[in-house]
């Protein structure tokens, strides 16, 4: 019995009311809802699965997740990237364990099948011939996922039908660009992911980075405090959040740009030679919205995020160095999330500047980050206490949305609609409601 | 491994416990400005990100990856949020937390003052809102230098075990 | 899809057998029948949350569980007793994450949501105003639970249809007022409850409070012989609960008061001075129950339960003192009990009195109590028994009912039906009888 | 609700492509087909629990599981062999919960209701009286297991209807008894059995004893070179498995029989005396399938099997000794197996041969063994690759069995079905093809 | 923390060790008779509950609670018990206990006969009836008194960090 | 229990906890080559499987039954196993290892080069497809002789406490 049989769209439906801005808690509880989520949305649509830098040469692979489906992500021999099914066309082994690392092709540890580094049958155990006479002796090949590349951010999919991933990304792209391609040879990772696993739903992930302008003051005051020079941090934060835009980019894609105070400096936290780079490769649209924006925040629908900013760990002596956070939401179960975070930086950086945005990375946004340490704990506790059976009853509230989503800013830089104020609710409800259209069937190359 | 190296004497063999046992104490109970004052101010503390790799074959992703990568002025932000349950969500209420040393080994270095002291931790935390532990393992790479009246730690190195942290946060200091 | 339609009471009739006196195993083994006690008794009926003496003054507060959801027992500034849904109506996050504490209000972790301590809203993350345009303002105030209180014992329900807590009580009363008003200034709490987790099904401890004679010889039968001077406490033990009387209160309320040897001397356990104030307290029918109950235990349907008696661990030198216990029984899985558990003492006994009554409360029923400890060990056998494919389809025998549940007392002093033994088993089986009528909406306000 | 109920027959017909030889991956990652197994197979079918020699004496008991049922295997006090549910018919207590021992009875833990080692009840918590006016006494005997015996292996059953052991074995006693019946006295346990957790669905183990031939050399290569003398073990190996018999024996019932290279000698890794008594007690047929036989290992259908085969840890100075190690595959959860793993040795071998076969089998076959750590790797790895969203639409292979399924040998010894390579496939496939029959009801005796 | 007392000499250091290890072995072989031969007869025996309080405000209910508060003949009862598996449910057949005992931290007192002890316990635990460990964490606090060829225990007071027991029961003393 | 024998002087008391923390390390870090060396060529390895009775009354199935029961030889092919990832499907990545010892009691015997030396230890398994820790929790009955330079272990029983492994196997040497 697959889930999806058990539920109809009739079910999910009412479970986001977009007239009123809610959502039943039902669904961060329900493990069948978990389940249809992996079959509706996680094996249809384009998952980000890890940055071109992680495999620069021929034969570098590192292993990821697509839903709940082991990947390996590979470049082959003659370049192409690949991103294959981790499992065994025989009886399902998987045939890579490590994390990281270079192949000529994947062996499986069970009968020792061989696979090259584009997925296709090398060897079996025996007498290939035997095979041959019986069956197609390529539809033993590794199961290839469809890869869609933007700029060195690669994504991938099991769904022939869907769009192209220009599509899927659509406005993103312009919002894409100004965080990836903002140099001329673009950004690099700077360490394996991170992991780690908080014990919640997943989609509190993506709608907080779609993003959640007011929790930053309650959460994160006192870390903004301490590592922002001067005494009133937490105040500026929460002004410059009322008042900055916050932006709807289409199929879910959602996020915010927290602007600066007026005494702030632009490009707060890069060197100069990276600001040159900035100024000669975007454009003038582009550079408004990102010189004064002490904090970026987004969602590609549906678990990918990132987070951008400056820090500094000895404000009063030190300047900030701007990190960049990216990030998968891997939805391990109903009620725990894996964390998958990386850290970027401008290839044309300075090595100082690089390790030091890695650092304030670490420091910040990670497991044993400043910022995330919170953030987790904050989600456990809505995922503690909307499970009850008188929780589950009950709604969450985007109602912010109500007084915001009529009053789009007309001025705006950028594609996609904006609003004005990054505690609106709209974008990070927009989640939802693209999560709905998934679930229902009405994205009609997802159903 | 430092085998090689020599041994340390009786004194220093005793004293060098008892320094860990004493600075694990101070972690363990949040007294972070006392833990703050063992540190030598050029400290570095680092917590490597595990990777596994086939064949016995090493491709690291990037320039390698740490969970923590401190020096005294970040364990000093650290240490004030951490010490005030006000300042933290993460930490309101504290988590409770035991740390577990063991199979410490201190050497002499070429230089007279400073020693490395491998050993073995077991954090075991408790958190309000959850009532299983969560354990972290790791194995410690210290370097301590002999000040007058006891050591001063100068450096860390932490090798965890667990590539993907299997809890929220790691709101503490390791 | 809610678990409630997924069964249909035709499919739980069956699992109680009233005539025979049995019931099917699979009520102990199926999480889906759990997930429906939850709905239909745990949010339906009366559930004990807390003592009076816990929050003594305005501001004060703990926070407990019922069934499955999270909330706060609070005293609010008015000195109202208030139980609070501890989950913010923004996003559902946990207000408050102690054990205990006082305060004037909660914040919520997450956005800084302020509820003051009777639950209503004061501050939201913005503009409130913003919010009062479009929404009802104080549907954001923390969802109450309705309280009942009997004495300084406080229940709470979320079923506005439930009849009145002093009609829920009925009969039972009687006998609380045994156990928790027996002086004039009445009971208090010594300590923060215990918390411990027994590996069964949570209907085990309701019923073997409710209460389960012939246990008590063979698994306590050695602590007996260790605790109570003289070589044939266990014997003695034996004789007096096959004699003494099992009483069905009526609503799934049962228990059990087993009366001492002669050779006992009356008021066992109590200091002089408490037992003066008894008898000034009470009528003489409840004396006459109580003056050489060596045991009293009680379950107050669903989950909430005493259990009170004299004990001495110097036996040889030292009179015992009575410790009283009173539990919840939380059903955190099918499979899994929380046992939450608090000692009581009379407000006016002495200190001495009351650090005794603690101690031998702590050494008897507890985690590491001398009793606790080997039922729980017996309720895991009877999990792992039970829970196979074959053992699911047999019945557990309640049989001893036949023979005894036409005996009921003629002379009994207390009210509801009293049966001439411990051993009678009928007490017990009431617990699952009530339990048949939850669950198959026999209750016309609990439907 | 069953959940026999909530699946059909013709849900499950297709997961098993008999034509095609594929199967889903959906049985091994679906719990409610675990559930299901253990309803249509465990409780339906004969399992092994054990053997005679692990009781030798009136009043031995070992524990024990037949699917998720406890039970305890006893010899009664008139030497009868019985298996009884280990839980009380009260409430459903184990009544023993020990490893093994030696009892008159068993007294349950919770009233002390006493059973004696033919399961009779024997006392209850008080007047047996009350019980006989009201019941039949004797319905509170502990269930009885129907047990059947091949030699000293001990099977038994829940299902009245079963056929007789002796037809269930069938074709597999010509087998058995080169295995258990091979000198006058038979063989006897070495030790009370391993256990292990292997953490992947419990149908990996008995395919793979079905028997895996290809895997050998992948996974145990290595191990292999290392504790055989001469350089080309592996290969020698890969050669002998390619050219040995493998054989379905009916119902369910398949192994392989790897036969020595021309260049060792027949009979290695016994003693002398051993082999002139195999050569007294087997048919020159079985002599001749058994003496150059360097590995032996079949699955009985369900959840048994035994794998046999000469070791030594110093090839260079040490002649091998052969080990024989049989076990259960428990099914505790769909995704987990506890390994139940015995040794066992021919009772007339000399003391030195016993403990050097038990050595060797310890050092294999065995959570800490060379052999069976890799295999738990490796089933571990498909169970992590098979259970995503789409890793389970996937089917696994055994189309190898495409190329033999139609060569049989004409002129093998031994009954039952015969194919020519251990390569084959066919033996392994046959496994889940009488899963299939069970599962969807084609086995009159086992609906 | 009793880091302002004066620490201890070396034969004391390591003959405090030696108890502790020694003590421990006793109670998780439950040679329960000999255990009690190292009490001294006043000595008391608490196993705190913890509580969790937010923003750093304390507000305990009732006079504070324990999993265990014991005196010698409480203790001995519960050993007698513990020594006869007959005798429990629990512990019928007994559990497996290892006591790990690590941060060992001895102290001169003002008393010259008395010592304190902090040090780290953990008790992995393996039932009968269950296949998965049960682990117990705490910072245990002794008071030890040098008698005759040794020391007795005075006083032990274990601050575990769970405060709602994931287990069953706690048939043993901790 | 040895507590009649004699406790052993300082300086073997300091060099048998060195040598089983220096040993120790090299298991943690599959230094498997140099772990041989400090064997003796006679040394007897031994992981009994427990079992559980009821009332206090004993019956072994059979002769009893070992997870481990190697010798040198034995230990050698293991080891060479081992320590080369593509030798095993098991260790390829190769799991990450910590070994907790503790509660250390060396005693002399008859046998003035002999010591006994009792020991806990707790092992922290992760291994790559894995994220959660196994925990192996054993207490160690260890024969030591004094040879030059040293000590070589000549017997080691583990008696562990888990009768069911809970995991799929034990590729390493505990
Ligand atoms: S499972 Fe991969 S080769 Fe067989
Ligand atoms: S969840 Fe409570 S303020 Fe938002
Ligand atoms: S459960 Fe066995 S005697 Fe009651
Ligand atoms: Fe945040
Ligand atoms: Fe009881
Ligand atoms: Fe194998």
């Amino acid at each position: 019995m697959l889930i999806d049989e058990a539920f109809q769209p009739s079910d999910i439906e009412h479970l986001v009311d977009v007239e009123n801005a809610t959502a039943s808690r039902q669904i961060f509880c329900d493990p069948g809802i978990w389940r249809m989520e992996l079959q509706r949305i996680f094996t249809r649509t384009w998952l980000f699965v890890g940055h071109a830098s992680e495999i620069p040469a021929a034969g570098d692979y590192v292993t990821r997740l697509m839903g709940n489906d082991p990947v390996i992500l590979v470049r082959d021999a003659g370049g192409q990237i690949r991103v294959l099914h981790n499992s065994c066309t025989h009886r399902g082994s998987l045939v890579c364990r490590g994390t990281s690392g270079n192949a000529r092709g994947f062996t499986c540890p069970y009968h020792g099948w061989v696979f090259d580094n584009s997925g296709a049958i090398r060897a079996t155990a025996m007498d290939d011939a035997l095979y041959k006479k019986h069956t197609d002796y390529h539809h033993f090949d590794l199961k290839r996922a469809r890869v869609g590349t933007y700029g060195d951010l690669i994504f991938a999919t099991w769904n022939d039908d869907a769009i192209s991933l220009d599509d899927y990304l659509g406005n993103a792209r312009w919002y894409l660009d100004i965080m990836f391609h903002r140099t001329p040879e673009g950004m690099e990772v700077l360490g394996a992911p991170h992991r780690w696993v908080s014990t919640n739903n997943w989609k509190l992930g993506p709608m907080n980075f779609g993003a959640d302008g007011p929790h930053a003051v309650k959460v994160h005051g006192p870390i903004t405090d301490a590592t922002f020079a001067g005494g009133n941090a937490r105040q500026m934060l929460r002004d410059a959040l009322i008042e900055s835009p916050s932006v709807s980019m289409g199929n879910g894609h959602n996020g915010i740009w927290t602007q600066a105070p007026e005494a702030f400096p632009p490009f707060l936290g890069w060197e100069p030679a990276l600001i040159e780079l900035f100024q000669k490769t975007l454009t003038p649209e582009q550079l408004q919205l990102m010189q004064r924006a002490v904090a970026s925040v987004s969602t590609i629908f549906p678990n990918f995020s990132w987070v951008q900013g400056p820090a500094s760990f000895e404000p009063a002596t030190k300047m900030p160095t701007t990190f960049l956070a990216i990030r998968n939401w891997q939805p391990i179960a109903h009620d725990r999330t894996e964390i998958w975070n990386w850290f970027l930086v401008e290839k044309e950086a300075s090595e100082t500047f690089k390790e030091e945005a890695k650092r304030m990375g670490i420091r910040t946004f990670s497991a044993g980050g400043t910022f995330d340490q919170d953030d987790a704990e904050a989600w456990h506790s809505i995922q503690r206490g909307v499970e009850g059976e008188i929780g589950r009853t009950l709604d969450v509230s985007f109602e912010m949305a109500l007084a915001y989503r009529d009053r789009a800013l007309v001025d705006f830089p950028g594609p996609g609609t904006a609003y004005p104020s990054n505690y609106a609710e709209v974008t990070e409800f927009d989640v939802l409601v693209e999560w709905q259209r998934y679930m229902t069937g009405k994205i009609d190359w997802a159903r | 491994m430092n085998d090689s190296e020599p041994r340390v004497g009786d004194a220093d063999y005793r004293a060098i416990c008892e320094f860990l046992n004493d600075e694990a104490e101070l972690l363990a109970e949040r007294d972070y400005p006392q833990w703050l004052s063992l540190l030598a101010e050029d400290m570095q503390y680092l917590v490597p990100v595990p990777e596994f790799f086939e064949h016995g074959t090493a491709r690291s992703v990037g320039r390698g990856n740490a969970y923590f990568d401190d020096d005294y002025p970040s364990l000093k932000v650290r240490s004030e949020l951490l010490s005030d349950p006000t300042l933290t969500t993460a930490e309101n209420p504290p988590s409770l937390l035991c740390y577990f040393v063991s199979n410490i080994r201190p050497r002499r270095t070429a230089n007279a003052d400073e020693f490395t002291v491998t050993s073995n931790l077991l954090i075991y935390r408790i958190r309000a809102s959850e009532p299983t532990p969560y354990l972290l393992a790791g194995k410690r790479h210290d370097l301590l230098r002999a000040v007058a009246g006891g050591y001063k730690l100068a450096r860390r190195e932490i090798r965890i075990l667990q590539a993907s942290i299997q809890g929220p946060n790691l709101s503490f200091i390791p």
